[in-house]
């Protein structure tokens, strides 16, 4: 395929206006030895018919059908045709980051309506227009706390993600900070003595789905003069206090849950608050309703002053391309949604999950891994290897869950079991039956 | 009566009203979602921390909010309405054939955290892209876990740090040209570095004995783009290269401008040491409005030990993750933006070798013949042939008539084109930079260039008309100041008032 | 600032030039097409009849082609852009739930001359729809095969016949009353049935004395809307049956206007025999710019010997395909415009009994309501309560400032909604007939009886500026005339030289 | 589900503005009987999960992957993704008929295009929108005919497609037309001698194939005074000489395979074009280029007083809602092909189908039905019944074709296979390999 415009004609026609021969000449000027003169060994161009039957071949690899239990910040929910129709409207996917707002006045207004949407559901007054992904946000929420305290060490609950927990570390590494790591005690964090933090990072719910206690967290922090940030689940917002209610000063999340298919985890969603304090060190792009000329309401990207084309070195984080389309996703999900469908999503999915919690313990050899209280995700503990288990549901047509052992010790025959309101009462049972055979089996 | 091709002609439709927010379109009790009803028996549940009060969430109809995100799709600009020659940015056509790969169930509805025997098709679809991504840029091995360019930068420099640390060395600093972008001082800074900047010469290159100056020790590396941001090719990348191996750093670049010289020119070949490369940009993924982007890092041979993981990797029973070994850990919470990797593939795969380097031949052709169509008040920003995007100053159009690069570019607008990055790079005065790309037509290279001399000439002839354009866009120009003075972020915050500006 | 919801408020974007053709936009030797290489081995073909020119049709490329229809696309009013109260047309929101189905590749993909083993599920949903047609409409059985509702009509005369012949009887006449739709005459005329006309009486109801006188032994039947096309419920429907059942001809219902009485009234308890219903109004299958619609046609069991067939029918063996035993043949080429009815099943199936009912009362609600906030100037067509549409006169206003029912509808595009429809029923000087559906909120009829309101004081103060109306959007009124004295249908046909001009 | 925006407090107010109370006094004013008390037996509404499992479960039970090799006028060629993005647009999707050409410029020029490119495929002056589909359009061209000529018979060869001859046979019936058939001898028309016809009706290639003698059908009608009609495959426009060059008065084609997907058989496309003397008697929208009031290129529906709604009962045709997108859809395949892409598509189509009739004819007890040249459809004769060959070939993963007994008697054990460009070696070779199979265990 080709998607050039240019015939044979016009580029003959062209490169005589600009008074040249061939197209080579066009780069006649590169210096001696860049230019490689052996083949690339790049394939050969297909034909839009043998592309497509080549993806396909590649997609049947995959078992994207296996009926969904693993979560783990990616979740199988409900994704209504209209929010994908709206969401992959052209306008909205080809276009750039909205520099000339006069002519993107649609990605503007729809960035504007997300933070305002994300301020409704974490319950803090600000909200950027998008971060990467939960994980990386979680680092960028760090590094806020780092600046906003002139401090250099970084508290983190044991229940955070591993992926954000991993995140965390690698740039710790670079940048000097220490990270002290707090265990989880029958499920919940114990908050343990160390050096006064820049931040306290917990999750809510954490990782193995344990509903927290804010108020413990939120008074470690204040207490010894650091930042209390949550990573939580948005489509748990409906049902869970939010973190802003709860003190919170910085709260972020996978967004993928909103509007977003899960797409092997990318791309995803980093969805971002903070309190009226932290504005002007919120990374990332941030959308303000102002006027025109004529007075008009309209909308401009603003406290551009933060960021590094303007900034460079100084910035207070270095991100450009963003993640737009799955924040324009996110809001019209969360319009769709309304108070009332994140709220029963949310219910539903608790309600389910403790439907299957009930189910799966009841065979032999399976217990919750902890006594506290959880939401819409669990892990249990089995009498197999977990990985092997995976392995025999996704033949049966189950995603089982997310083996737990190389994340935490305690846990080396732990799975972690998410439910979202998608999953029927005929998928729990199946999934229970076919686990109490493959264990049998096993 | 038509106008030449590529002028977008998104003409008034009707109505001329602006559009409600979705707050102001609420009305309590309206509903689009639905869900089906709880069929599992309901318990009480004796949880902590649930809340009391539903979300201050609007409550809109279906039919409302098709509506309303329709018309908002109604009032942006994007590639598949025009030509859009946003310098830096490779505004190119992004191909349906690659949505399609895109919404295809086998990939869409995957979870990350399905066993690698489970999910072969996705990390093959890895491996293939990663592949031909090093064929292209003359590198070993690529990740594909940063999620745009900038994070591509600081993963580039955190490798640079784990091999400095390997060899038992600490230097402390980046050495950045002038003309970079504001993502790599971002991400030096970012990464524990110091930027120690470095000036062009006047050949718009970066000034050899400058940088041979500048270069110690102390140096961990040089952050490069080539061709830089001014379009033009790096004549002496070689001998810079040369001269940051000689003190044991190492040679970055920044892949935004890849497009220029695919299939043509390599950056393994020039030295380069870590490049990244911007799926959004060069690989024709589409930009979303600001992203998902993918900004892939992709190494030579002695670095492959240090990159993030876990990789996809070839074993004896298929496809696996495998950790580098001594990895630098973890850039991204999954595997990157996966799908715009399998956006890039199809395309990469559509084109292969001969397509690829047609794509580096027509922009820059494009960008020649734009270039050499444009009047006198467009005034290169340098001497010597451009590559893919060429950089114009309007300081003596400006001098002339008060008519600013930003007038200029909000005159286009008007003229149904996207406007030409504005103000960079920093070291050329009333910039407009340019950059085509290879899926336009020569026919829409001459309308620009038309419609370009049009304004120029308006500008001397009535120059207010041209400095308050935009006149026939839903908004005339946004009053940028009062935005960041009076920060209004969301529909909880209050408007600015009137009554209360000084 | 901003307008009432429902306003739709697709402004001006950028460029006002006009678009070019695909013939404009065409360059020799450019294209979109990529084929895989014939990959059997070629041979020389001795064919007859091969052409030795090719086709004279566009060269583009997909990035031309894509901003092309784009750009088209912007030039287009739609549902999903705002309300269309066009009369009679019920431009109702189609969910974005059935497109889904639509493209279900399970449906999508499917050769009609799959075996019935083979293709249950697309029998099933015929099945599926058929019942639930059957039991709103009062009805035994129904075929799908008609393409639209004038399909629909001649399907349903033809049946007419059939059944007279079966009788041994020849009638040769069909009533139509004069509020009727064209396509109803034109379907009694292409059936080969002659028309005689009813009158309407000062209700804007049939004149059931003139019925009465209209009636004889060489009435075949008599073709109804009702509600009719003034939006008024004819009140002595029961009788008229009746009158005409004594004749022995059979009454057929245009269910054009099905959609106010969903649920709540049935034809078949009505008395009427044969009923066609059109998917793309009532049951919410969009209209796609004029078509794919459907117009199913269901009977009473004395008419389901007569079907067009093959029907889908549940067998022992599953379900199969069956010719009714005295079928007046086939009416469509496969099977009608198959997932048109399976949008409609899917509609339905998300509405159940409850929502369809609600879809009649919200329909009538906010008809009734728009109707109570028109100024006088839009004068009822006639009196009494209407159905889910009403039809007022501006014959008064025009009389009072020379604004036409046209000048109105076209002042309204200004304003961001779709016209009413206008000239229509012709039994109403200056006829705007307006029909809002359900899918529209309150604060929207508000806004279209502001917007009404507001050109009817605009046709006083300011009247031509209402008679030159619409001025925002993307051309004015085509010279309509012109087009029909000068037909340029194609590009090859030249074009009105205004020099010719008399 | 519900489409509909009103809150309960919405119905309230409203009733209450029009002076009501109930919902039901809505209807109130209706007489007597007419408003059913018993249940109407509809089912509950459903949420839109539970939609969309309803609908994945009965698409389920299609077996829609089938390699295949049925035409019949609906044939699987390789649709673009870009054609298919374009035309499902919602502004093309979800508007009317263009009444309001101001806000229907959009879709008008896209007709026009559609109109002037059928124009070029077919060789004749003028098109119109679109009709129903293949078979009705023929139904339409006999009823010009009729008109145009003051005549009642209509010659008909049995090439056309038995769904077409049975359209017409229907409406004849009613019409008090006479419809004579000519038969197939080897393949190919043979006109026989009948009263003077209003139209000779042909298709090329026609229902077995085969590719028509132009000359005898045109000058056989033209000879009596009769128009010249033929159904045309518009794939084979690129390769095949054009109806219009042929001399043909009026050219028809089931257009699915321009741009439009399978579908069951619908929504198809009636493609339509006749001569400049037809133009008056052309049935269905038309639009044309004219000139607004400020002198700009616009577009309009246009020679208006041919139909229903202007001319009632004297209308030539009662065609309102036409196939519009369907339309669309053909003009953008159609710009997307070219001349290159349609030549080339054609000429595959026909090398491939000629390669695989080498291949079965190979098989033992399998012929061609007839020895006349054939284009991308060929028809053979088994040793078995063809209805229990296509059932084990579905088996296998092949739509083998169509059976074509019922509509040729001569051909009790006929089997018509059509090959498009799309159909790869591979699936040639496995083709005839299973056929072989099925065949020698029948
Ligand atoms: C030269 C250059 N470098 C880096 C970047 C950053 O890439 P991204 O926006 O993907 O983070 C850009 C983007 O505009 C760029 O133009
Ligand atoms: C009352 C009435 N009858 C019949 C029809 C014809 O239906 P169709 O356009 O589907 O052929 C219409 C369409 O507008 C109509 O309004």
């Amino acid at each position: 395929m080709d998607f050039t415009p240019h015939t044979e004609a016009d580029v003959t026609r062209m490169l005589a206006a600009v008074g040249l021969d061939t197209p080579e000449d066009l780069f006649a000027h590169l210096p001696a030895g860049v230019t490689p003169t052996a083949d690339l060994g790049l394939p050969a161009g297909m034909a839009e018919l043998d592309v497509m039957r080549h993806i396909d071949a590649l997609a049947s690899r995959n078992a994207a059908e296996l009926c969904c239990f693993a979560g783990g910040g990616i979740y199988d929910h409900f994704l209504p045709p209209v929010v994908r129709a709206l969401t992959l409207r052209p306008e909205f996917v080809t276009s750039y980051t909205p520099y000339q707002s006069e002519v993107a006045q649609g990605v503007l207004q729809a960035l504007f309506e997300y933070q305002s949407m994300v301020a409704a559901i974490t319950g803090l007054p600000v909200a950027n227009a998008s971060l990467y992904d939960g994980p990386t946000s979680g680092l960028e929420a760090v590094n806020i706390a780092v600046a906003h305290t002139a401090r250099s060490t970084v508290w983190v609950s044991r229940g955070v993600h591993p992926h954000t927990r991993a995140i965390i570390a690698t740039f710790a590494r670079a940048r000097g900070l220490e990270v002290v790591e707090h265990p989880l005690v029958d499920g919940r964090t114990h908050w343990e003595h160390a050096p006064d933090p820049a931040a306290v990072l917990f999750s809510q719910p954490n990782h193995l789905g344990v509903i927290e206690d804010y108020e413990a967290a939120v008074s470690t922090a204040h207490g010894r003069g650091g930042l209390a940030i949550a990573a939580v689940d948005p489509m748990l917002l409906g049902v869970l206090r939010r973190p802003g209610d709860a003190g919170c000063d910085i709260a972020f999340a996978e967004g993928q849950p909103l509007g977003n298919p899960m797409s092997f985890g990318g791309p995803a969603l980093g969805v971002f608050a903070v309190t009226r304090d932290l504005l002007r060190r919120l990374p990332g792009r941030i959308v303000g309703s102002t006027v025109d000329r004529d007075g008009r309401r309209s909308y401009t990207l603003t406290l551009r002053t933060r960021e590094q084309d303007i900034r460079r070195e100084k910035a207070s984080s270095n991100i450009c391309t963003n993640q737009t389309l799955n924040a324009v996703a996110a809001a019209v999900h969360l319009a769709w949604l309304g108070p009332e469908g994140l709220r029963e999503t949310g219910r539903q999915s608790i309600q389910r999950a403790h439907h299957l919690a009930d189910e799966v313990t009841g065979i032999p050899g399976v217990a919750l891994a902890n006594r506290a209280p959880f939401a819409r995700e669990f892990a249990v503990t089995l009498p197999a290897d977990p990985g092997h288990i995976v392995a025999a549901m996704a033949e049966r047509g189950f995603l089982a869950g997310i083996p737990l052992g190389d994340f935490y010790a305690g846990l080396p025959t732990g799975l972690l079991i998410a439910v979202t309101e998608k999953r029927s009462r005929d998928e729990l049972a199946a999934y229970a039956a076919n686990l109490r055979e493959v264990l049998a089996d096993a | 009566m038509p106008e030449p091709a590529g002028r977008a002609s998104s003409a008034p439709l009707v109505g001329g009203s602006a559009e409600p927010t979705l707050r102001e379109l609420s009305a309590p009790g309206r509903r689009a979602w639905s869900l089906p009803d709880l069929d599992v028996p309901e318990r009480p549940l004796d949880l902590p921390e649930l809340s009391a009060e539903p979300v201050p969430l609007p409550e809109v109809a279906e039919r409302d909010l098709v509506a309303h995100f329709t018309r908002l799709a109604h009032r942006n600009f994007a590639v598949d309405l025009g030509a859009y020659p946003l310098g830096s940015c490779t505004m190119k056509y992004n191909p349906k054939v690659c949505d399609w790969a895109a919404e295809h169930p086998g990939f869409r509805d995957l979870h990350p955290q399905t066993p690698a025997e489970f999910s072969q098709g996705s990390l093959a679809v890895m491996l293939e892209a990663e592949e031909i991504l090093c064929a292209l840029t003359g590198m070993t091995r690529a990740t594909f876990q940063p999620a745009a360019g900038a994070a591509g930068e600081l993963t580039g420099l955190l490798l640079m740090r784990a091999y400095h640390e390997a060899r038992g060395r600490h230097p402390t600093t980046v050495l950045i040209p002038d003309t970079a972008h504001g993502t790599n001082p971002a991400s030096v800074t970012l990464s524990g570095y110091t930027v120690r900047h470095v000036a062009s010469d006047d050949r718009g290159m970066v000034d050899l004995e400058q940088l041979r100056a500048a270069t110690d020790d102390d140096v961990a590396g040089l952050m490069l783009t080539n061709p830089n941001t001014l379009g033009v090719f790096e004549h002496d990348i070689v001998e810079m290269a040369r001269l940051i191996h000689d003190v044991d750093g190492l040679v970055y670049y920044d892949g935004a401008n890849l497009n220029a010289i695919l299939g043509v020119a390599r950056p393994g070949d020039m030295g380069f040491d870590i490049v990244h490369s911007n799926l959004h940009k060069t690989f024709a993924t589409p930009h979303g409005g600001g992203g998902p982007g993918a900004g892939p890092v992709a190494v030579v041979d002695r670095l492959v030990e240090f990159l993030p993981g876990p990789m996809p990797t070839r074993t004896d029973s298929g496809l696996a993750w495998v950790m580098p070994e001594r990895s630098i850990g973890r850039v991204h919470g999954n595997h990157g933006n996966f799908l715009v990797v399998l956006r890039a593939l199809t395309y990469m795969l559509a084109l292969g070798g001969p397509g690829l380097r047609r794509v580096a031949e027509r922009s820059v052709l494009n960008a020649r013949y734009l270039a050499a169509m444009l009047g006198d008040d467009f005034r290169p920003g340098y001497p010597g042939p451009c590559m893919h995007e060429f950089v114009v100053s309007v300081a003596a159009l400006k001098r002339r008539t008060g008519v600013r690069a930003m007038d200029v570019a909000k005159a286009l607008l008007d003229r149904g084109f996207h406007a030409p990055t504005v103000y960079f790079p920093l070291v050329v005065e009333e910039a407009l930079m340019i950059e085509p790309t290879e899926t336009e037509s020569p026919e829409t290279m001459e309308a620009l260039a038309a419609a370009l001399n049009e304004i120029a000439a308006a500008a001397v002839t009535d120059p207010l008309v041209v400095q308050t354009a935009p006149h026939h866009t839903p908004v005339s120009r946004p009053d940028e100041a009062l935005a960041a003075r009076h920060p209004v972020l969301t529909w909880d915050m209050p408007a600015f008032d009137h009554r209360d500006a000084p």
